[in-house]
């Protein structure tokens, strides 16, 4: 066979590959449609707030709730000292427009 | 239109065949290029779904909470606030919550403890799931497994319903007890039970129901005071005039409204993705200084190559299109290998390389899989980020290479 | 055929390691012919090939092909002509490692976008010709000196050219393939093609093949041959 | 500013573009200064290699641009929730002065740097570089633009804030907001606009349909590609939007290049911004069509890019029609906002 025609090939096995995952994306995101709604819904009843994704840390659990009472975190671009802190910020954006 | 093609293809064709003659060093080229796409396309990924996923889940999240601040410090919110805040034109309702932290010093996990406040009524879908637990059949909540086994009523007192994380670190479940201490150093012996489900350990992991009246005996808090207010407000709307009045009546609250939490969630995680990049765009500079190297520092070899192909008729237009497609070849396949490797890191083994980043010094981590959203405009910035300095970068090189002079071939004497 | 009117070509000029390789050449080259061009290395042999051979253009002069003048052609049309008339053999067999032999033959006509199946074909009939049929699915580097040296003749004329250029083609070859190699000049002759050979090898010039025998000398032609 | 990937992105495209063209241009002025075609001197040699290296330099450009169009327009996009108020592109473009103005020289660089292509070819097409100098000229010309487009695109991003009240295109490109070119235009009846779109399409196709079978009439072709473009262009805004959004008051030109109506904004634009590209470059190939050198040669380009053109615009009407004709929303009386 022709490099060319490999080439070829091997590009649009590629970009059918990445079609399939985004087709799985597409339908997985569909599929997940009631999931979340059940995870809204409790975020709903329970009142919460905040992803429980940051749990090393009483003030990076709930973010948006800053709990002030915590070293290293009173100025909004202080550095962190929780590894987390690279991922995230305290909370920027609270302040009334 | 034919002989372009075709010419197209002879010069694919001798692309590939030069290409696999320097195997090593391409292969290399080529893998370091698929490291930095599929590094930047795992964050990007990674950051938009959970950008994605936050935005949907929190779409649930109270409509304003409303904070006491002292001295520019979180404290308990007093009970008397409440009745001037539902006297505010437009509020429908307010509600008392009460929540906090609580460390286990035996698995040196913070917990959240929260009393929840009565499910919201949905009219509409009275349909929500209740599952009693028989306690002596711990396979009894299998056969149709609900996504949560919790109606959200309060736990009565002495007992917890717990989320799947807590489970899982104390390894207990349904029917064990959890002893806490108190704020006045008393043992509490709290009954589980029911667990929060996996599939919501995203919001849910380090949830601790209890009863409101446990709560207080818990931290000691007065029956005068709570940790904050939900304030709902008739027209959706008015939500930030609503929280303007709150903040001007009770100058010591703090509103929060939820447009700002979803809009700072999607901040931070913008911001993040944008920190990441920028970290990582010293690797995306050092491969493209790699790959402008590569491309100018042509061996003796390629520039003899060259030079006889340019001899036997090619021109120098002919050589552009080949590096041009040797560039496209390297690109595409390492651009298109990158993002499905990524796709499979993010969405298939759950961020396997990022984990240890995400988790930090958590001891209680959620499980949780990532609902996949990919887009055009996530791919297109990724191209952008990896493809095009590439490929800018070869362009001068390309150009020298190409404009060898023909006679070179007719010089070279010396094998 | 091909004419040259006052020819120079210079190199580095400007600067202090200027010179000029050709100094006002005047040449006819007959059609159908078969011309050598003499003279010791460093007189400008190659560099008057490669002019000729419209692979480079001269810093001044005129360089007319079929009463066309091309002197100042851009390169991509000076490519164009050079690809349908010229067939460069080089001192080298000058082939690329690492594809067929048969690739090897094709290279010239890449550009041209002819139809693969057709192009095969002219390529493998060249080889048949000179005898390496059984060759063209070998690599390169599996080839003896006189084999490569044919397969780079077989490439030359794969775009069938009027002109053949060589430049030594005997510098690397034994007696007996140079010979060879004169035979299959005499055959280009006998098709109607014009040849144009630099050598300071008496076995080429001296050759009843050969037709015409210009001399050079510090980029000068030398009035009388020898 | 806000570091996104996808300003960043955007930014990276935008300098790197900006480099290479003045990268570009810097050799184009000498190819200007010094270009001597019947000169045989290494510096006549060294600049027409450089010509190489402009055309390449400039193609890379040139797609470059057009992505970064689109690239930039899916950033505002994206960049909707982080202001209060702006739901999508045409909000975020309005979060400060600098987003329209970025916008439209992206639009006209786009347009400029086809066009140079165009040039380049033909010229490529002649033995002895007939419009050398016309088209290092337009490359001067184009190179400021791409410049100040970076400098305004540096600005809009840097100058972003996130939570800033902006307008989305719920009310900017209502009629209820009178003020701005963007409401007025969306104010126009939609049914006169279509009426219009149509007539001044018919006249241009078959302008186009006349100068390419009779090869006369070439200019005006040209003239009328730029004007079709533009109301093709309001049009979108104030009448076929409605019909693909099936919505009777969102007017927005932006939302349709997005996955909710399967991504139909990119065919619709990609085919508008060709037909403008090769109507006015066959416009601009016809004054050198008695150049010796391209005599021969000229008129079958201007050919096609005419043809191609006319076909890029007839395609585009086409997937117009459909659109209005499959969308459910139906404008039978003049709707009053």
């Amino acid at each position: 066979m022709r490099h060319s025609t490999l080439f070829f090939l091997s590009l649009a096995c590629q970009a059918g590959l990445l079609a399939l995952l985004l087709t799985h994306a597409s339908f997985s995101e569909s599929l997940q449609k009631t999931n979340l709604a059940r995870k809204a819904e409790l975020v709903e009843n329970l009142r919460l707030t905040d992803l429980c994704l940051f749990t090393e840390a009483r003030y990076t659990r709930h973010l948006s709730q800053a709990d002030l009472n915590t070293a290293f975190q009173d100025h909004p671009l202080s550095l962190e000292h929780f590894p987390s802190g690279s991922f995230t910020q305290p909370t920027l954006e609270q302040f009334l427009p | 239109m034919t002989p372009w093609i075709e010419k197209q293809r002879y010069i694919i064709d001798f692309t590939i065949s030069s290409l696999l003659r320097r195997k090593v060093k391409n292969i290399g080229l080529l893998a370091l290029y698929t490291l930095i796409v599929f590094i930047l396309a795992s964050t990007m990924f990674f950051t938009y779904s959970i950008k994605k996923e936050a935005k949907l889940i929190l779409q649930g999240s109270p409509e304003i909470v409303v904070q006491k601040i002292v001295a520019g410090r979180h404290d308990l919110f007093p009970v008397d606030y409440i009745e001037p805040i539902k006297a505010i034109r437009g509020v429908a309702d307010v509600e008392s919550r009460l929540w906090g932290y609580y460390y286990d010093s035996l698995v040196q996990a913070n917990y959240t403890v929260l009393v929840p406040s009565r499910p919201v009524d949905k009219s509409q879908s009275n349909a929500r799931t209740t599952v009693v637990v028989d306690p002596n059949d711990p396979h009894a909540a299998d056969v149709d497994k609900p996504l949560y086994d919790y109606d959200g009523a309060a736990p009565e007192a002495g007992t917890i319903v717990i989320g799947n994380g807590v489970a899982r670190m104390r390894e207990i479940g349904v029917g064990d007890f959890m002893p806490f201490m108190a704020f006045d150093g008393q043992i509490m012996n709290l009954k589980v039970i029911g667990t929060l489900s996996a599939e919501s350990e995203l919001v849910s992991s380090d949830l601790i129901l209890v009863n409101g009246a446990d709560f207080r005996k818990l931290f000691g808090i007065a029956e005068q005071f709570v940790t904050d207010v939900i304030v709902t407000v008739k027209n959706p709307s008015e939500v930030g005039m609503v929280a303007g009045k709150i903040k001007k009546k009770l100058q010591s609250a703090r509103p929060i409204i939820r447009e700002e939490i979803l809009r700072t969630y999607d901040s931070i995680f913008n911001w993040r993705g944008g920190m990441m990049i920028v970290v990582f765009s010293a690797a995306v500079l050092a491969f493209v200084i790699f790959a402008w190297d590569k491309a100018s520092g042509l061996s003796a070899g390629e520039r003899r190559e060259i030079g006889i192909l340019k001899a036997v008729g090619w021109e120098t237009g002919d050589v552009i299109q080949m590096k041009f497609w040797e560039g496209a070849m390297v690109s595409l396949s390492a651009y298109f290998s990158g993002v499905i490797l990524a796709y499979i890191h993010v969405f298939f083994t759950g961020s396997a390389v990022f984990e240890p980043a995400l988790k930090g010094w958590s001891a209680l981590y959620p499980h949780f899989s990532l609902t996949p959203y990919v887009n055009a405009e996530q791919l297109t910035t990724l191209f952008f980020l990896t493809v095009v300095p590439y490929t800018v970068a070869t362009i001068v090189p390309t150009w020298r290479a190409a404009t060898i002079d023909p006679d070179t071939a007719m010089r070279h004497t010396g094998e | 055929m091909i004419e040259l009117l006052n020819v120079r070509k210079v190199f580095n000029a400007g600067s202090p390691s200027e010179f000029s390789a050709i100094n006002g050449v005047d040449l006819r080259i007959a059609e159908n012919r078969v011309t050598v061009l003499k003279g010791p290395s460093g007189s400008g042999k190659t560099t008057l090939l490669s002019i000729v051979g419209c692979m480079s253009r001269p810093s001044a002069g005129r360089v007319k092909l079929r009463d066309r003048e091309i002197t100042s052609l851009p390169e991509r049309f000076l490519t164009d002509i050079r690809r349908k008339t010229f067939g460069f053999i080089f001192q080298q067999p000058n082939l690329i490692k690492g594809i067929s032999v048969l690739e090897n033959v094709m290279l010239p006509a890449y550009p041209l976008g002819e139809k693969r199946t057709t192009l095969k074909v002219k390529a493998l009939h060249g080889l048949n010709e000179l005898n390496l049929s059984g060759k063209a699915a070998s690599k390169v580097e599996w080839l003896s000196g006189g084999e490569a040296q044919r397969v780079s003749i077989v490439r030359a004329l794969i775009n069938d050219p009027q002109i053949i250029i060589a430049d030594e083609p005997t510098a690397h070859l034994d007696t007996k393939l140079s010979y060879r190699f004169m035979e299959i000049v005499e055959q280009f002759k006998a098709q109607g093609k014009t040849v144009i050979i630099t050598s300071h090898d008496p076995l080429v010039y001296d050759s009843k093949t050969v037709d015409d025998v210009v001399n050079l000398r510090d980029g000068k032609l030398e009035s009388e041959p020898a | 500013m806000i570091l996104n990937p996808t300003i960043i992105a955007n930014l990276l495209a935008s300098y790197i573009g900006s480099f290479m063209l003045l990268y570009a241009a810097y050799y184009g002025v000498q190819i200007l200064k010094h270009w001597n075609i019947d000169s045989g001197d290494e510096l006549q040699l060294v600049l027409e290699r450089k010509t190489y290296l402009i055309s390449t330099v400039l193609s890379y450009v040139f797609g470059l641009q057009l992505l970064s169009l689109f690239l930039f327009i899916f950033t505002a996009d994206a960049l909707g929730p982080l202001f209060v108020g702006a739901m999508c592109a045409a909000g975020t473009l309005n979060v400060n002065g600098f987003g329209y103005p970025t916008l439209e020289l992206k639009i006209l660089n786009f347009i400029l740097a086809g066009l140079w292509l165009v040039l380049n070819h033909a010229d490529n097409q002649g033995y002895d570089y007939p419009l050398i100098k016309k088209k290092y000229w337009l490359l001067a010309v184009v190179a400021p633009f791409i410049v100040i487009e970076t400098v305004l695109e540096s600005f809009y991003f840097l100058g972003m804030r996130a939570n800033v009240i902006t307008s989305c295109c719920g009310s900017l490109f209502s009629s209820e907001n009178v003020e701005g070119l963007g409401s007025e235009i969306a104010a126009l009846p939609a049914k006169p606009v279509l009426w219009t779109f149509y007539l001044t399409m018919l006249a241009t196709l078959s302008c186009g349909a006349f100068a390419y079978l009779k090869r006369r009439g070439g200019y005006v072709y040209a003239g009328l590609s730029l004007l079709m473009f533009a109301v093709s262009l309001l049009a979108i805004i104030s009448a076929i939007s409605l019909y693909i959004y099936e919505l009777p008051t969102h007017h927005c030109p932006f939302c349709i290049i997005m996955e909710d109506y399967q991504y139909i904004g990119y065919l619709l634009y990609l085919l508008l911004f060709g037909g403008v590209v090769t109507g006015m470059g066959s416009g601009l190939l016809l004054p050198f069509r008695e150049v010796a050198s391209l005599k021969p040669l000229l008129g079958g380009i201007i050919g096609k890019l005419t043809l191609a053109s006319v076909l890029m615009y007839a395609l585009f009407t086409a997937l117009v029609s459909y659109e209005i004709l499959s969308s459910s929303l139906v404008i039978s009386y003049e709707v009053v906002y």
